[in-house]
């Protein structure tokens, strides 16, 4: 038995028009946690689809406790006791917590049949493993979304999974409850003899649990195994994007802030906020922060009349005003919404770059008859679509055909063409590269010196110091305080908890 | 139009408008050489004719199709607005053009109750139609008690067999081509048109881009009623008379028509993307085997087996003919 | 199938009876409303007649589905490739005409067959059944077998066609003929399939069954399922006129659970239908003066035949119709043409 | 005790027995005769075949497709099934065997192009819908067949003893139970339902799509082909037209039902209870002697009663979903 559990060495992959994986090596130590590292297109998830058995390596050889293997569906690897959480929640909702985790081996009865009892106390186990407190029968659908995330690794622990791949884990995940996930991983590890390969952005997480790293960039291998306390941010930045990362620090003056654009008073909604007082003032970037459930994103649906409000007046520039609906919020108000869920709500994958750009400004460009060509639309958006450096081929490629960082500029893109007065955005740089984050920061603070007011939902309390002015912390669909961000990360940070804690 | 477009023209031949023109010669080829008759002035008369009804059957289920749903309303609004148009004209005496405007209204009106319900309540308009087909058509038997709108103006009823180009078109097919080049620029070149499309591509993401979704699909629904009554206008000045069987049992024999055309012609069943002119062709395919297979002499009852396998190739082609072209895609 | 032997049997006779010479170019084509039993008869009806008349060709032609447009459809395609003669069971009774105007525009003689298409219309003729005279005829048969009084049930087929109206009508004709001892309990329509056809007609019977003393039927299910459900129930009491010549029906006869039926000619109808188109090609014209029927549609009509049978002659229909067959044929060239 | 209560209260079923009972009561007051034997026998007898006509749309829509071929697939194997015992003099055992080899391998068909090909069930059971019906006509020429045997007759007619139940509701109701067990307690019928709920998840997890969307079609065709065969047993006769009719309530049962259509949520016992409320509609509706022109409007009002009620019923949960599914 070799000391690890899973060796790819020198895998080449490519499909059409790509080299996706170019010699690409890896390798597990049991019982270690093995950070995946690399700019979006750097092949990761190609990699991942390998080690899952969904793609097959062109060449290159596979190793599996040191004995070579060919894995040609997602069930052999679940054999041989791989699986992987993926970004996107993959329960079936309407099923029970219990059902979803024994679905691949349901307990049976003598006749065959599926035995619920059983069912409920082998999943009780695993949830115990996770220190969940759930009842098995409890339907998937009416859970958080964190713990949805831990189900999913207690699904796979019942899958006998020896190598776990967690793919952008806390992406949705609050600080704390990261937190919670890394001690449990670190338990897991321990206890149930798992190796676990870490795929994540966010640099801190990897110096906070994983021992090794491979980092790739284009298709290669930038670094194989190298152990954590040889790195430091600053060569895993180099590293992953061939040069010295740029960290945005906002010089902003908050002092010439002036009058209120947009004012919430004593609001309470139909999704339980209660007694809701904010204020944003033009350019200002105001930031919300708070844990998930804490009605962050509920809240400007609210304010953009995708949901009611119930009482209390919204005013903006001072006048009472009732938003209806994201129509008028957008044509009547001027306020925009960047969603945190570009597939869902951000952008029409089935279209293409042109017209998911535009779509905010066919009411603004349109002619007599309605009349809105190509043409037209082009010469609005393309500006836009260069300013941000959209890496597409053409403006009529299809969206789904662009990177995970690309679509994130396109659906950032149509809501500058529409030329917003407030601009919603709502988790910008969740699961988006290094490179393009910076960009995005640069783009935001950019727009708020330009006079537009910006109301910044982020989970990511670095990328929140560096941006927001103040910083508005919520929980439980209340606001619980309001941080002046003087900048001073160690001071602003402990601020915000004090008020998550109290 | 496919939509979202590639300006560039080699991809025409990937598309799938290019593999049904393809299939639509090769068909006539065939049918001109081996059937007597096929070619015949009278034949393809009656071909053009046929074929201007299916089109507008087919556009009027194609634009609830955007919308990710379906219309089994379509004959029964067709009928029921068929009925009214008829009444105007001979038991109130209207004039021909308000009469025509009236009918029209109808189809949209009952097109609107379909959007309405179904945006309202939220339940797949599959099932809303289903209902209201029921409902319209129960109604209209009720009303006219199954009696026809027979003495027309013969200015009205000429205009289904009056024949152009040497008497080898009927004007019908004119009216039906007209609206293909309408509903092509509204879809392709105007913001309602692109609302339209977007709001069935993804309503969640529509919405919160500031598109009023709803409002986006009752549209369509009025649209699919107004075209519903078009065609059934055609069909009527075609037989000469308003009869209350024009669409079979509770208007479905509309249905087989109204779904080939789009499909065949490359309107996505889960919406938000169609092809005008592919449904169009798609009409003219399906007309043209059927017309075909009678001139074949397969035996009557064989025929709806062979349309069957036939339809059955031609999505499985246009099938192959997308994952053809997919290779060419990049991945990233 | 029996009825098939009977036909054959019919043929023959015909064939014995009269010989006729000389050969044409016709080419008749016969239309169906669409694939049912009823039409069965009118292929051999055509073969018989291209031997017997020397007719170029007499081919029965159903559409795929029962639908005017398929209809229509396929009448065009057949022109197309050069029948020059049609006759038709019109897929409705108004909506059929505008097609038989076009094909005589392109010098195609037409008629309606088994059932009228309503004037103005260009058809020459209508030669079958008056769908509301047979009905009324069956209601009478009824109405007597019941006594002169009693309660009826009328079960008949879809709504949206013509005829179904004509049939109710002259239903309730018969009845308010009959004085006031026969009053009609109920009207069930839309049952021209077979399920829903079972479910309701149970259904009645169930709630009715009791009360009613006598049933007619005016479309081919009902009269089936109806049979069926009396036969199941064992129930002589309640008496029954159907319609056709559906096995079912006729079994049901023989067994005394149906009083009768009426009969309709389907044969006659394709064989000197065929022979009428010939004639007409062949320049022959129908008199000024002759002696049409006419009936609420039509008053160019000319009767087919229609039969009541019941147990006496269940056996023997199929004389019966040769009798009448001959009996038109025999007069038809002198009665009604010019030649 | 309460929790079982109040579980019951949620069920889909419940509100339907409800339905049933209140409004079976309603009319046995006004219309005694409702009760009587004989009706109960006659609503029982056209229960049974719509019954497995629901089923075999429901276990389709289960999956989140639809299949229009039921009716089609019902329609050959009645004429096949009643033809081979006339023409063919076969012994009934073989016929019925035949028959329902004919339903598993057209519900085969429909399966495994829908998956291979990858597109919707709904254009490819639409165009296997016309090879069936086409193969029905070619076969039959539109003539039914006629000579069923005595004991086929007999079984379409026969009660159990002397009560109301007909012998043609045996195999329903084995066939309903089976069937729950199949959704509720077999692996496959839950695998059925996960990627009925999310085809991506599902796959996820290692479900086979073939294997489930094949199955699943199978025993749609299974079901059609035994709906048709009782049919006949029924009619005593093989008709082409069988089949035709069956599309609106194969759909309607199930929906009244609860059954949702983007696939995930099926429910037998109220898809069972949907079937009885339209089978006592439809009779109503004669008893009643509601003029016939009325009758297609009730069933279209019924069919939009039955949706509102469902909507209504998720309405508050949805508001919960939303809180918790978000951010």
């Amino acid at each position: 038995m070799s000391e690890f559990c899973l060796e790819i060495s020198a895998a080449n992959k490519s499909f059409p028009g790509v080299k996706a994986l170019d010699k690409a090596s890896f390798r597990l130590r049991k019982g270690s946690i093995h950070a995946l590292l690399g700019e979006n297109g750097a092949g990761k998830s190609t990699l991942i689809k390998i080690i899952t058995g969904v793609h097959k390596q062109d060449s290159g050889k596979l190793f599996i406790n040191g004995k070579e293997e060919t894995l040609n569906n997602p069930n052999d690897a679940t054999k041989f006791g791989i699986s992987v959480v993926h970004q996107e929640r993959n329960l079936i909702r309407r099923f029970s917590v219990g059902e979803n985790l024994m679905l691949n081996n349901l307990p049976k009865t003598l006749l065959g049949l599926i035995d619920y009892d059983e069912i409920a106390i082998q999943s009780k186990k695993w949830l115990e493993i996770m220190d969940l407190d759930i009842d098995p029968s409890a339907v998937v659908s009416e859970l958080t979304v964190a713990k949805m995330q831990l189900c999913e690794i207690a699904k796979a622990l019942s899958l006998k999974a020896k190598i776990l791949l967690l793919d952008e884990p806390t992406s949705s995940l609050s600080p704390k409850e990261a937190e919670n996930l890394f001690s449990l991983l670190r338990k897991i590890v321990r206890d149930e003899g798992v190796s676990i390969v870490f795929v994540s952005h966010k640099l801190e997480e990897v110096f906070n649990i994983c021992d090794e790293v491979t980092v790739l960039r284009d298709g290669q291998n930038a670094c194989t195994s190298e152990n954590i306390n040889n790195l430091d941010r600053k060569k895993l930045v180099r590293l992953m994007i061939g040069r010295d990362e740029q960290i945005v620090k906002s010089t902003r003056k908050t002092d010439k802030i002036k009058d209120t654009v947009l004012a919430l008073n004593k609001v309470k909604t139909e999704l339980g906020h209660e007694n809701i007082n904010l204020e944003l003032a033009r350019s200002e970037i105001m930031g919300l922060y708070g844990l998930v459930g804490a009605g962050r994103t509920e809240l400007v649906k609210c304010l953009i009349g995708l949901e009611k409000i119930t009482e209390g007046d919204v005013l903006i520039n001072g006048k009472k005003t009732a938003i209806d609906s994201p129509k008028s919020a957008l044509e009547k108000f001027k306020i925009g919404y960047i969603s945190e869920d570009r597939k869902k709500e951000g952008l029409i994958l089935i279209h293409n770059v042109l017209d998911n750009t535009s779509i905010t400004i066919w009411s603004q460009i349109k002619k007599a008859a309605g009349l809105v060509t190509d043409g037209m639309i082009a010469n609005k958006v393309n500006p836009y679509i260069r300013k941000l450096e959209v890496r597409t081929p053409s403006n009529y490629q299809i969206i789904s055909n662009l990177s995970g960082g690309n679509q994130q500029k396109i659906s950032v893109a149509k809501w500058l063409a529409a030329g917003t007065d407030v601009l919603i955005i709502d988790e910008p740089t969740v699961g988006i590269d290094i490179k393009t984050k910076a960009y995005l920061h640069e783009l935001i603070i950019n727009l708020a010196d330009n006079g537009t007011s910006i109301i910044l939902i982020s989970s990511d309390m670095p990328e929140m110091i560096s941006l927001a002015d103040r910083i508005v912390v919520m929980k439980d669909f209340k606001v619980n305080g309001i941080v002046e961000n003087d900048r001073d990360y160690d001071v602003v940070s402990s601020k915000i908890m004090e008020f998550i804690h109290s | 139009m496919k939509y979202p477009m590639n300006k560039k023209l080699p991809n025409f031949i990937f598309t799938n408008q290019f593999g049904l023109l393809f299939l639509v010669l090769i068909f006539i080829i065939i049918f001109s050489t081996v059937t007597d008759g096929f070619t015949s002035r009278f034949n393809i008369f009656a071909l053009s004719r046929v074929i201007a009804i299916d089109i507008m059957i087919g556009l009027a289920m194609m634009v609830v199709i955007l919308t990710g749903g379906l219309n089994l309303a379509l004959g029964a609004i067709g009928v029921c607005a068929a009925m009214f148009g008829g009444w105007c004209m001979e038991v109130l005496g209207i004039p021909i053009v308000p009469s025509l405007l009236l009918t029209l209204g109808m189809g949209s009106l009952l097109g609107w109750v379909n959007g309405i319900i179904t945006v309202k309540t939220g339940v797949h308009s599959f099932i809303v139609t289903l209902a209201t087909m029921s409902i319209y058509f129960g109604f209209m038997t009720m009303l006219t008690e199954a009696e026809a709108f027979r003495r027309l103006p013969d200015l009205f009823t000429d205009f289904g067999s009056a024949k152009l180009f040497n008497k080898y078109v009927s004007p019908l097919l004119l009216v039906s081509v007209a609206t293909c080049f309408t509903l092509f620029y509204l879809f392709r070149f105007t913001d309602i048109g692109r609302k339209l499309i977007a709001a069935g591509a993804n309503p969640e993401a529509a919405e919160v881009s500031g598109i009023s979704v709803s409002r986006m699909f009752i549209y369509c629904h009025v649209l699919s009623g107004f075209l519903g009554a078009l065609a059934a206008i055609l069909l009527t000045t075609r037989i000469g008379a308003a009869i209350p069987s024009m669409a079979g049992q509770l208007g479905m024999d509309w249905l087989l028509p109204a779904f080939l055309a789009p499909v065949i012609g490359g309107t996505l069943l889960s919406g938000g993307k169609l092809s005008v002119f592919g449904t169009m062709l798609g009409a003219v395919l399906v007309t043209l085997l059927t017309n075909g297979l009678y001139l074949l002499d397969v035996g009557e009852f064989w025929i709806r087996f062979f349309l069957g396998i036939i339809l059955l190739l031609a999505v499985l082609l246009d099938r192959a003919r997308e994952l053809l072209t997919l290779k060419n895609v990049i991945v990233s | 199938m029996k009825s098939l032997f009977s036909i054959v049997a019919l043929a023959a006779v015909l064939l014995s009876g009269n010989a006729f010479a000389g050969s044409s170019d016709t080419k008749v084509a016969l239309v169906p409303g669409g694939p049912h039993p009823y039409f069965a008869a009118w292929e051999r009806a055509g073969q018989d007649a291209v031997k017997d008349f020397g007719l170029g060709k007499a081919d029965y032609k159903v559409p795929a589905e029962w639908d005017l447009s398929q209809q229509n459809e396929l009448i065009e395609s057949l022109v197309g490739k050069g029948y020059n003669a049609v006759l038709v069971f019109p897929g409705d009774a108004v909506g059929t005409n505008k097609i038989l105007g076009e094909l005589d525009d392109a010098g195609i003689p037409t008629a309606a067959l088994a059932g009228c298409v309503e004037q103005p219309t260009k058809a020459k003729m209508c030669f079958g059944t008056d769908t509301g005279h047979s009905a009324y005829l069956g209601t009478k048969q009824l109405i007597d077998a019941m006594g002169g009084k009693g309660k009826i049930a009328h079960f008949t087929g879809f709504l949206v066609d013509p005829n179904t109206t004509l049939r109710i009508k002259a239903v309730e004709k018969a009845v308010a003929e009959a004085g006031g001892g026969v009053e009609i309990i109920q009207v069930i329509a839309d049952i021209d399939a077979y399920e829903p056809a079972d479910e309701k007609i149970n259904a009645f019977m169930a709630a009715q069954g009791s009360e009613v003393d006598g049933i007619v039927t005016t479309a081919w299910v009902p009269a089936v399922v109806a049979a069926q459900a009396l036969t199941n129930m064992g129930d002589k009491r309640i008496k029954m006129v159907g319609i056709d010549h559906d096995e079912v029906v006729l079994t049901a006869i023989k067994a005394g659970f149906v009083h009768g039926t009426m009969l309709q000619n389907p044969y006659g109808q394709g064989y000197i239908g065929s022979y009428a188109m010939d004639k007409i090609r062949s320049g022959c014209t129908f008199k000024a003066d002759a002696p049409w029927k006419s009936t609420a549609q039509t008053d160019q009509f000319i009767d087919s035949g229609t039969v009541f049978v019941d147990i006496t002659d269940v056996d023997t229909y199929v004389d019966a119709m040769r009798g009448i067959s001959l009996e038109i044929l025999k007069t038809f060239e002198g009665d009604f043409l010019d030649c | 005790m309460n929790r079982t209560l109040a579980a019951i209260f949620k069920k889909d079923w419940f509100g339907l027995l409800i339905v049933v009972l209140v409004s079976g009561l309603a009319i046995a007051a006004v219309k005694p005769a409702f009760l009587s034997p004989f009706n109960l026998y006659v609503l029982m007898v056209s229960t049974s075949y719509m019954l497995i006509i629901a089923l075999a749309q429901m276990i389709i829509i289960a999956i989140g497709q639809m299949n229009l071929s039921v009716g089609a697939i019902g329609g050959l194997v009645a004429i096949s099934f009643s033809g081979l015992m006339e023409v063919h003099q076969i012994s009934v055992p073989v016929a019925v065997l035949s028959g329902l080899v004919i339903g598993i391998a057209c519900g085969f068909l429909n399966g495994y192009i829908t998956v291979k090909s990858g597109i919707s069930a709904f254009i490819i059971t639409l165009a296997t819908l016309y090879i069936f019906k086409g193969i029905n006509l070619g076969i039959t020429e539109a003539e039914p067949f006629y000579n069923i045997p005595e004991n086929v007759k007999n079984f379409g007619n026969a009660k159990i003893g002397n009560t109301p139940i007909p012998f043609l509701l045996i195999i329903p109701i084995i066939i309903t139970i089976l069937m729950w067990v199949f959704i509720n307690r077999t692996e496959t019928g839950r695998h059925m339902l996960a990627y009925g709920n999310s085809v991506q998840s599902a796959e996820l997890m290692g479900i086979s799509s073939s294997k489930v969307v094949i199955t699943a079609h199978i025993i749609s065709g299974f079901l059609a082909a035994i709906a048709g065969m009782l049919v006949v047993c029924r009619l005593q006769l093989g008709t082409p037209n069988i089949g035709d009719s069956w599309l609106l309530p194969s759909f309607a049962a199930p929906v009244i039902g609860g059954a949702v259509l983007a696939g995930g949520k099926v429910d037998v016992i109220a898809t069972a209870l949907g079937v009885l409320i339209v089978a006592i509609i439809s009779q109503a509706l004669v008893i009643f002697k509601i003029d016939p022109f009325f009758v297609q409007i009730f069933l279209g009002v019924m069919i939009l009663l039955a949706v509102f009620v469902n909507r209504y019923r998720e309405y508050k949960q949805e508001v919960r979903r939303k809180i918790f599914s978000s951010e």
